[in-house]
């Protein structure tokens, strides 16, 4: 391979790997922005995206209605989590939401295991995208452009629907002033459900992408929110466009780095972080400390 | 505040209290003397390698209720104590230590990771317990870390890496790259194969490992791809195997290198379907091996859970043979009779014959490499064995995680 | 408010006498619970008197536990040397953790945490040399001495050794919240900008609190290991970090006590449910849910306000007098 | 303008940029020796970012502050607050969950050299007590010491924030709005109240306000702010006579 296509390979897989830390990210920096919450199930409703998807692919022969479908039904178990119980926490502090979320994130690790059992479970990738594409004569997975292709499209429709609808508006008034909001007679915690939901909806979206890459499987709930936390918080808690800057850099300096130093991988995303918040306590994009 | 949140509030407060309170866990179970043959397994039902753990359970249910129906071994029934322990060495500690304190469990086995074991063996002889491992696969239990009351029915990593190697002995592949998971297993059958490849005059190109929970391999294939090697060999268990497997099919690496495993197993191949497709690699275990006891065994399997044993269920099912046999000859329970009585024993398992062999405890075993296949009657490829390697050529010298011919 | 101390003490003798009525494996997880009681509190300090969340302190526990291994299987020194060694070792390492979390406040202060529990998480994989990385260290044994003292290598003397290191810790911090640095900390909890516009270095007192609760933590860690034998990866794993937090909230944070007793709940929780059902998790994840919703306060909360309903007919008649 | 040698606060050319807003812009001013001076303008004149400047909570672009002949520019609030100048806020800061004696014993307890002793503390605690319980006494919240902070009426908890700053015994007073937000009922109280205490203790301060009222009543001298820089300084009767003032509140309010 030549150095040139080795790159090219390269910065490829990073921007795939960054596509799907966005799509984990975006729902968490969302959610905290709007409700303060740093939603620690976040991980557990990634991997049920992917197990939803995986019956729902089943069931209708296509990935596709998956990837529509297992969001939604994700996200309405998140928007009626916070109906049913994070409503009435609002008045409390901090330390209740930590409490709450990591039991909810109990309750669905266990529910995928007895719903789906303890193996993983194959999800294939879209006939369209199951082959490869060449890339200066390398053959590249095509389903990993794909995951480029997506995570550009909604980094483009989630900014276009924060700046220009209705609901963007009020999510960026709420995350700013939530009393003000309230005082111009807006039902804010209609807002709160629903970003709630469309974060849940967002990482589910997550796991189903990443499906065809890491299969439907139980890890899958443990280490990635871990990133997800590191992306939000490199970008900035609560930015939008904090939360993509995050999955690249996070992106890039995983897949360069475990190139590199393979020695390092364990280490790489936190030492990032570590220089980042000593430099900018708030994160890149960060408001406040 | 209404009276019902404070009903609530009461059921919750009074129900978790009697959980945590409830008495039991504080007295001593009482000791049935002569009564049950009990064997403790403290496994990973739950967590990240709950698959893993959930077969050995399987393996050892089966085993157990089958044997009792027959009248158990020396007339005494068969009692499973099985136990959670999430993967977790300090729950596993705990857990054993309550099957030997509280219920006088001596017999443990099951212990489904390395890490977890090296913390038990240390505590073996103070509890006076033996433990026969069944899956197992770090070399240092039977070198470094061995203590007499450890036995090991399973095929070990280095042995499963050894195999491998003997493969490619016949295969003629000329280069070699690796890539095995950053823990204890990963590293240790790299090296053996790495020697073995060096004693074969095969070029051995380089070594990546990657930190279990890995999730894109995309940078590590593309390595491994831009080493130009003829094959690559894989140390990888899990879900790190399955998202290598997956996503070295979609950046078609098979068809620019041979690909050989450590590990073949059924719930591997079921997870990524015809991604492994013409994979070749050693199985601990697989239900396609040709013995008498093994067609056996898979007709009883068939019969109880309506599809094939994987890895960790055959490899559990021919740990409680060792333990059968074992005890019979002992004529007991007790370690110190039944420490002797499995030292040099020898038994006919689905793997064929298996000797304890008496100087590090590890069972003297054929290795079998196998290749994996679409076969009519199977809605996932299965292992089909295409070469068994004999048990003196698979297993390592006494005390030695590595091999010197 | 007398009935706590005199419950406390209550407490304390039955802890005390509980090697000569509980069986082998009561006293094992007896143990256990000191220890853990003994984590939960040192995170209390921070978590509770200071509102310093922290999502690492793990680093703590595993610090302790390795250092106390290392020593135990490498050098001669005697058991209570070794801890306390390891627990200073943990303590001076917190300064610089300390100095550099506190360089952020909030979720950025609780994920810097986080990032250097993970670090030393990569480093104990690693460096093999000392740490048995992936494998840890195995066989960590309970040393005589000193002068040939055998006392705290038995079940029974290292349980008192772990008791009296978590009656000493309780009352260490009990004197610590009480006092003008304690006050300091409580402001900096209600309100840290008011406290530094009051002239105090709030940076200086948070680095303070961070190496005292460290040291703590390192502690129980010092004592996990030779009591379980190992010391591996699995005691600097994040998850343990989520849980001690846990342990924390639920026994109710700011107590001291709460903890102790939330690290208690957590565990026997854990352990009793997990040999019941194997879907143990969703019990334990709804019972958390139902804290958050029906005990706000956490277990010591509910018992102090079980105590205080029973009082305030008294209280009333006073008033009448 | 008082004489250079003799003022205790020293301010010279301060200025803030926040990008291209220039939010404080060219500041001098000197304060004497038990002056009470008033700092006015309207809402956005820079008068509670000329306090942060002042009391470190904000870094300046440019210029310097002294007090007591000693240049404070750029050290961090606490340090600043250790050398004798003790601030209330805008928007009220307490410690809501602490009773009013709490609240300034912690305050009295800042300007103990040994605030920091881990232990004990027995002398600590009682001489911040009594310093606290004066303050509270000086400010005629005696009575209501051992409520929780946060469940004070608005105008007890400003003058508890006063009560908190007196507590620590300084040698300036900085008050920002001290009746901001309160009822017309609550500021003649807050007002009457601290008249009452800036007379009997003869302390320096420097008030930042807007409401006109409560200037005259209480400074000695005022300093008048408009869109970041001085306009004018002088007398109560001199500032109400100018101008410039008249133009800039009626501009302020359009």
């Amino acid at each position: 391979m030549s150095t040139l296509a080795l790159l090219l390979t390269q910065v490829v897989n990073a921007l795939s790997q960054s596509a799907l830390l966005f799509f984990l990210g975006v729902g968490l920096t969302l959610i905290f922005g709007i409700m303060r919450i740093v939603n620690f199930a976040h991980g557990a409703l990634y991997m049920l995206g992917a197990f939803v998807g995986y019956s729902l692919a089943h069931w209708a022969g296509t990935f596709w209605l998956a990837l529509v479908l297992a969001p939604l039904i994700v996200g309405a178990v998140g928007a009626a989590f916070e109906l049913g119980i994070l409503r009435r926490l609002y008045r409390r502090d901090a330390s209740a939401f930590l409490l709450v979320t990591f039991g909810l994130a109990l309750v669905v690790t266990e529910a995928v295991r007895l719903i789906w059992g303890p193996d993983a479970l194959q999800v294939p990738a879209p006939k369209l995208f199951s082959g490869v594409v060449f890339l200066l004569g390398e053959p590249f997975p095509a389903y990993r452009l794909f995951l480029v292709a997506a995570g550009a499209v909604m980094a483009i429709a989630i900014w276009q629907a924060l700046e220009r609808t209705r609901l963007g508006l009020l999510i960026r008034a709420t995350s700013q002033n939530a009393e003000m909001v309230h005082a111009l007679g807006i039902d804010v915690n209609l807002v709160r459900s629903g970003v709630f939901g469309i974060g849940c909806g967002l990482a589910a979206l997550g796991g189903v992408l990443a499906a065809p890459l890491v299969t439907a499987s139980h890890a899958m709930a443990s280490t990635v929110i871990i990133d997800a936390f590191v992306i939000v918080i490199i970008g900035g808690m609560g930015s939008f466009a904090g939360s993509l800057i995050g999955a690249l850099l996070v992106g890039f300096v995983q897949v360069f780095g475990n190139y590199y130093l393979p020695d390092f991988a364990l280490a790489f995303m936190y030492l990032l972080m570590l220089l980042v918040l000593v430099v900018r306590p708030g994160g890149l994009l960060g408001k406040e400390a | 505040m209404t009276i019902r949140p404070r009903l609530t509030r009461r059921a919750v407060v009074a129900g978790t209290g009697a959980a945590v309170a409830s008495p039991w866990v504080w007295t001593s179970a009482r000791a049935q003397a002569g009564g049950m043959i009990k064997i403790g397994m403290p496994l990973a039902l739950t967590g990240p390698l709950g698959s893993v753990g959930q077969q050995q359970k399987r393996g050892a249910e089966l085993y157990a209720k089958l044997q009792n129906e027959k009248g158990g071994i020396l007339g005494r029934k068969i009692e499973l104590l099985i136990e959670d322990t999430v993967g977790n060495p300090a729950t596993c500690v705990r857990k054993a230590q309550e099957m030997v304190e509280r219920y006088d469990c001596r017999l443990l086995t099951g212990i489904t990771l390395s890490s977890e074991a090296l913390a038990i063996v240390p505590k073996l002889a103070e509890w006076n317990a033996i433990f026969i491992s069944s899956d197992n696969g770090d070399g240092r239990l039977t070198a470094e870390s061995f203590v007499p009351n450890f036995f090991r029915a399973n095929t070990s990593g280095p042995m499963g890496a050894r195999v491998v190697s003997l493969y490619v002995k016949q295969a003629k592949i000329k280069s070699f790259f690796a890539l095995g998971l950053d823990y204890a297993w990963g590293h240790n059958s790299v090296q053996v194969f790495e020697d073995e490849m060096k004693r074969l005059k095969v070029n051995f190109i380089g070594k990546v490992f990657a930190p279990t929970g890995t999730k894109d391999y995309s940078t590590y294939i593309t390595k491994i791809r831009q080493s130009g090697a003829e094959g690559v060999y894989l140390v990888l268990a899990g879900d790190d195997n399955n998202a290598f497997l997956a996503q070295a099919a979609q950046y078609q690496l098979a068809s620019k290198m041979a690909m050989l495993t450590e590990q073949i197993e059924l719930v591997a191949l079921r997870a990524v379907g015809d991604a492994s497709v013409g994979l070749i690699g050693s199985a601990r275990y697989a239900f396609t091996i040709d013995t008498p006891a093994n067609k056996e065994f898979v007709e009883l399997w068939k019969a109880e859970h309506k599809t094939v044993p994987d890895t960790f269920e055959g490899e559990q099912w021919q740990c409680m043979k060792v333990f059968e046999a074992g005890i019979t000859k002992a004529g007991g329970i007790e370690a110190d009779k039944l420490r002797p009585a499995l030292e040099d024993l020898t038994i006919e398992s689905v793997k064929g014959k298996v000797l304890m062999r008496k100087c590090d405890h590890q069972g003297v075993q054929k290795g079998f490499a196998v290749k994996v296949v679409k076969k009519e009657g199977f809605d996932h490829p299965i292992p089909e064995v295409i070469s068994t390697f004999p048990a003196e050529q698979t297993t390592p010298p006494c005390n030695k995680m590595t091999y010197e011919d | 408010m007398r009935w706590p101390r005199a419950l406390g003490l209550a407490f304390v003798a039955l802890l005390i006498a509980a090697p000569f009525g509980l069986p082998a494996f009561a006293m094992t997880l007896l143990t256990e619970l000191v220890i853990l009681g003994l984590f939960a509190m040192s995170l209390d300090l921070m978590v509770g008197y200071t509102r310093l969340i922290s999502f690492g302190h793990v680093a703590a526990y595993g610090l302790g536990a390795y250092a106390s291994g290392y020593m135990l299987l490498n050098t001669s020194l005697p058991l209570p040397f070794v801890v306390i060694l390891a627990t200073l070792l943990t303590g001076v390492i917190a300064i610089g953790v300390g100095w550099v979390c506190t360089l952020a406040t909030g979720v950025s202060f609780a994920m810097l945490t986080l990032a250097f529990a993970q670090l030393l998480y990569a480093i104990a994989f690693k460096w093999t040399s000392v740490t048995g990385g992936s494998d840890g260290l195995a066989g960590i044994p309970r040393r005589a001495g000193p002068m040939g003292l055998t006392l705290l290598t038995t079940k029974t003397g290292f349980y008192y050794f772990a008791l009296a290191c978590l009656i000493g810790s309780f009352l260490l911090c009990r004197k610590l919240v009480a006092s003008p640095f304690g006050a300091v900390l409580r402001g900096i909890r209600e309100n840290e900008a008011k406290t530094v516009s009051l002239g105090f270095n709030t940076r200086l007192y948070k680095i303070a609190v961070v190496a005292i609760a460290y040291a703590l933590g390192g502690l129980a860690g010092a004592l996990y290991a030779p009591f379980a034998g190992f010391a591996n990866t699995e005691l600097l794993f994040w998850l343990l970090s989520g849980q001690v937090l846990i342990m924390v909230i639920v026994g109710g944070s700011g107590t001291l006590i709460g903890p102790i007793l939330g690290a208690a709940f957590f565990l026997l929780l854990e352990h009793q449910l997990s040999s019941v059902t194997e879907a143990w998790a969703l019990f334990f994840g709804l019972i958390f849910i139902g804290f958050v919703l029906f005990a706000p306060e956490g277990i010591w909360g509910l018992a102090t306000g079980w105590v205080k309903r029973r009082e305030k007919p008294l209280a009333k008649v006073r008033l009448r007098d | 303008m008082t004489d250079a040698g003799a003022a205790l606060i020293g301010i010279a050319g301060l200025t803030r940029r926040y990008g291209a807003l220039v939010a404080v812009d060219n500041v001098s001013m000197d304060v004497g020796a038990g002056e009470i001076r008033a700092v006015i303008g309207p809402n956005g004149a820079g008068k509670t970012t000329l306090f942060h400047l002042i009391t470190g909570v904000v870094k300046p672009t440019a210029g310097h502050v002294r007090f007591a002949g000693e240049d404070i520019t750029g050290l961090p609030a606490h340090a600043i607050c250790q050398r004798g100048l003790s601030r209330t806020f805008q928007l009220t800061a307490l410690f809501p969950q602490m009773s009013a004696r709490e609240n300034a014993t912690l305050a009295a307890q800042a300007r103990n050299p040994r605030r920091w002793l881990p232990f004990g503390g027995g002398n600590v605690f009682t001489q911040a007590r009594r310093a606290g319980g004066a303050a509270l006494e000086l400010l005629g919240l005696a009575g209501v010491a051992d409520r929780p902070a946060g469940l004070l009426s608005h105008g007890d908890q400003r003058l508890l924030e006063v009560a908190m700053a007196v507590a620590q015994e300084p040698t300036v007073l900085l008050l920002d709005e001290p009746t901001q937000g309160l009822s017309v009922e609550e500021t003649a109280q807050v007002v009457e109240t601290l008249s009452r205490f800036l007379e009997q203790s003869h302390v320096t301060a420097l008030l930042v306000e807007h409401d006109m009222e409560v200037v005259f009543r209480l400074a000695h001298k005022i300093t008048v702010l408009h869109r970041g820089a001085v306009i004018a300084d002088g007398t109560p009767e001199a500032v109400k006579a100018d101008a410039r003032v008249q133009e800039a509140y009626l501009g302020g309010i359009e």
